[in-house]
């Protein structure tokens, strides 16, 4: 039992309710980052190593670089967590432009209202 | 091939997106009026000489790997290009093109296009970045490119329902695009690894049934399809698709459905070989055929020309996916026709689109109730969109006859025949599903308001007709086509190949 | 119509959330044994170890998490500045005043 | 906004600002680089954005300079990338001296690349938050 990844599903569980079931185009959004937090949770919990440092060369590790390599964390999914949340912070701001819009011309936040308009 | 080809393929359309913006500025300063459009008409031509550059070698048996930075596969990324890369990446950069000149007249009429075809370069570049690349974290970065550039341009117009479709799109499309992420994460934490060929080789081992199979694996698999099928459409996951391409500007519907629509099916035939390797046959096969069924039935009743194409894409991809499956389940002809298909139905269904834009460019409407009798005024327009729908519900002489028979016959080959019933049956329904809208807008009483209409512009007419041409030469001979999906998918279920040629390195 | 719906959608996000815990309760080998990947039965160590072990001599970047980001997989970070430059454009087409120029 | 808001952010607005420059130069030695320096730099104009509003921030830095930075941090990473293809055999390769571990001049292309990066984040941040808040 990894408590860890147990949360993180939790956590993808949890966005995806708030996708499934919220009527506000605001809410659906955190939903959205929500999720994505998850996911980040695991990727970066499944590089972790017991009693691991950060994957940064400073002080006397420099001289002994071996007991580096078996002292940190695995430094791949942490590049891809900075991957990924660059890309989520970009659908979150295209989302929120165009819930900025909808609200601004259509005066609603629920996207079955702007649905009604249009037909 | 042109040296750095590979990379060029992608770098072209990239780069040419940065630079538009800047290109709109100088425009708009030294009043060039069409810049903007023929800079990216140029950009991609040169991504169509790029790629085609490619083709003879590695349809000459040779998989081409190109290492980033230098760094060798297992810790760098590289692209891999092999026969069903180079299929999908012709006809990304070949239809893009003929999209990109009808879009030069479509868009005449609106402002701010140097966004416009920033975003539609920008699209074609995430399409090329997932088609070529061999790093399954890589494809998830390219799919968000395409995948964000898409949802704005449906809302380009910024009308009540291209808003709306474009969030419907943005939210259905992020859940997707999450699943393969966690799909990804998954898949690192089990194997270690993110190149798709190390994927392959170290998963090989669960090909037989010598191993159970771990359930994380299962669900990696099962998060990923259900990733790639939102992206497809496929019948429970395709709300999100008939509101995007009603609402979206022609143009994109036509890039979407045409080019588009590869990406997904791409990766529906690498699913089964790399990197899984597990059976998903009878999942495509189930798929396929009620995406089919459902798509078609709904086409049927829909009074919006547009809403009809749409529903009809989900139909015909239901057709490539049947196929595919059938070839997983031992029916190489299946797998040939699902791709032949893929070819034959990204060229009419672009055509189709066209027509309805056109009719839409011309008369203000997209409605079967207020049109009609337009074949008089418009009669290439007519013409081409007989083309079209002949080919779509499989008359002989044209191309789309030559695919779906391909899939009837391998439906019989792996002992499905009940498949094939339901493949004809479906046809029929598209048939009649395109007589009726062919006669409600060409044929009939004209309302007088549209008397004075006139043909299309001749740059839209220009892309359409050359694509209606292909059309018929495919259908005539077949052969042509055949030679480039045969290779396509013998590469696809060569992965013992592909593994060797990345992961040996050349 | 609507409770069924909602009904049928909360069905399948208690499926998924069970199905996900479950996935997660038993991945092998557990939480903290970075390097160790079972795969078979067959015991590999991840990418992540060569990196750790090669990264300063092969970049000479003392962060080994940049010596990814921008040399091993430097494309991926190219694929992730075009993202950000996507949605700076998406934005910007939300937002621009629309001029028809007949 | 009051009074002890506007004081304490003009005077806070250089130190942040320096702050989000040594994240986005030192990416290479420390954690940092130019995605999370450069939302730094951009926070410390948007700072601005709240106390004065949009007009005071945009003249530290106005939209066109911002689509300039935009440009020349996109240009910086084409330059880096195509110069490994000029001078060595692959793109993005890397073609400068590596240095010496843990100074501030080594990693070779690393460094620039961030510094690219990192223009390109604040100028992109900046103007999502022009856009968004102009009418």
């Amino acid at each position: 039992m990894s408590l860890n990844y147990v949360i993180a599903m939790l956590l993808i569980t949890l966005g995806l309710y708030c996708l499934l079931f919220k009527r506000n185009l605001i809410k659906l959004i955190i939903g959205l980052s929500v999720m994505t937090d998850g996911i980040h949770l695991f990727l970066i919990s499944m590089g972790y190593r017991t009693g691991g440092i950060a994957p940064i060369v400073t002080g006397e590790s420099t001289s002994n670089l071996p007991n580096f390599a078996s002292r940190a964390v695995d430094p791949l999914p942490q590049a891809l967590v900075l991957t990924s949340i660059v890309i989520n912070i970009c659908i979150t701001a295209m989302a929120l432009s165009l819930s900025i819009y909808a609200y601004r011309h259509y005066g609603t936040l629920d996207p079955s209202k702007i649905r009604r308009l249009s037909e | 091939m042109i040296p750095q080809a590979p990379i060029l393929a992608i770098v072209v359309p990239l780069f040419s997106a940065f630079l538009m913006p800047m290109i709109g500025l100088l425009s708009k300063r030294y009043n060039i009026d069409r810049a903007c459009d023929w800079f990216a008409v140029a950009a991609m031509v040169g991504t169509l000489i790029v790629v085609a550059s490619m083709a003879p070698t590695v349809w000459g048996g040779q998989i081409i790997v190109y290492k980033f930075g230098d760094w060798s596969p297992p810790w760098g990324i590289n692209l891999a290009i092999d026969a069903l890369s180079i299929q999908m990446a012709l006809m990304i950069a070949g239809l893009g093109t003929l999209v990109m000149v009808y879009s030069v007249a479509y868009m005449q009429r609106d402002s701010r296009r140097d966004l416009f075809y920033t975003l539609a370069l920008l699209v074609i570049t995430g399409m090329m970045g997932t088609i070529l690349t061999g790093d399954i974290f890589n494809f998830y970065v390219f799919l968000e490119i395409m995948s964000v550039a898409s949802y704005a341009l449906i809302a380009f117009r910024r009308d009540s329902s291209g808003i709306e479709a474009g969030l419907k799109y943005l939210f259905i499309g992020s859940l997707g695009t999450s699943f393969v992420l966690l799909s990804i994460a998954m898949l690192y934490s089990f194997v270690g690894s993110l190149n798709i060929a190390d994927l392959g080789a170290k998963l090989a081992i669960y090909r037989g049934a010598a191993q159970p199979v771990p359930t994380i694996l299962v669900a990696s698999l099962a998060l990923f399809v259900t990733g790639i099928m939102i992206k497809v459409a496929m019948v429970p996951f395709h709300i999100w698709l008939p509101d995007a391409f009603t609402a979206a500007p022609t143009a994109v519907s036509a890039l979407l459905a045409g080019p588009a629509a590869v990406v997904g099916i791409y990766w529906v035939a690498r699913l089964p070989y790399l990197p899984f390797g597990l059976p998903v046959g009878i999942i495509l096969v189930s798929l396929g055929l009620l995406s089919m069924i459902v798509g078609v039935l709904m086409a049927l009743t829909q009074r919006d020309f547009k809403r009809m194409l749409a529903y009809h894409v989900i139909s015909q991809k239901g057709y490539m996916v049947l196929g595919i499956g059938l070839g997983t389940l031992g029916s190489v002809l299946g797998a040939q026709g699902g791709l032949f298909h893929l070819l034959n139905h990204s060229i009419y269904k672009s055509m189709l689109f066209m027509c309805a834009g056109a009719v839409l460019y011309r008369t203000g409407s997209q409605k079967f109730e207020e049109l009609g009798g337009l074949g008089k005024n418009m009669p290439l327009t007519a013409l081409t969109f007989l083309i079209g729908s002949l080919a779509i519900s499989g008359i002989p002489p044209l191309n789309g006859f030559v695919s779906k028979y391909t899939i009837y016959l391998g439906g019989i080959e792996a002992g499905l025949p009940i498949v094939t019933i339901i493949a004809v049956l479906v046809s029929a329904l598209t048939f009649a599903s395109f007589f009726k809208a062919f006669s409600s807008v060409f044929l009939g009483q004209r309302p007088k308001h549209l008397r004075d209409i006139q043909e299309a512009p001749k740059l839209m007419l220009f892309p359409m007709l050359a694509m209606a041409v292909v059309c018929i030469v495919i259908g005539l001979f077949p052969a042509l086509g055949f030679n480039v999906v045969g290779p396509a998918q013998a590469a696809a279920e060569n992965s013992a190949g592909y593994i060797g040629h990345v992961i040996g390195g050349i | 119509m609507e409770k069924v719906q909602r009904a049928l959608a909360l069905v399948l996000v208690i499926a998924v959330g069970v199905f996900l815990t479950l996935t997660a309760s038993s991945i092998e080998p557990p939480f903290g044994s970075f390097p160790l990947r079972q795969v078979g039965t067959e015991i590999e160590t991840s990418v992540g170890q060569q990196y750790l072990e090669n990264a300063p001599q092969q970049t000479g970047a003392a962060n080994v998490v940049t010596s990814i980001v921008w040399g091993y997989r430097g494309y991926d970070t190219l694929g992730e500045s075009t993202v950000l430059f996507t949605a700076v454009v998406g934005v910007l087409m939300a937002f621009r005043a629309m001029r028809r120029n007949e | 906004m009051t009074i002890i808001v506007r004081t304490t952010s003009r005077l806070l607005f250089p130190f942040i600002f320096l702050f989000g420059v040594y994240i986005v130069l030192h990416g290479h030695l420390t954690p940092g680089g130019g995605f999370p320096g450069g939302v730094i730099i951009a926070a410390s104009v948007v700072m601005l954005i709240l106390a004065y509003g949009i007009e005071r921030a945009q003249q530290r830095v106005s939209i066109l300079q911002a689509e300039m930075l935009d440009i020349i941090g996109s240009a910086t990473i084409a330059v880096i990338g195509i110069l490994g293809i000029l001078l060595g055999a692959y793109f993005l390769q890397n073609v400068f001296p590596l240095g010496e571990l843990g100074k501030l001049f080594s990693a070779g292309n690393l460094a620039l690349l961030y510094i690219g990066v990192g223009l390109k984040v604040t100028a992109s941040i900046l103007l999502i938050f022009y856009a968004m808040l102009s009418d």
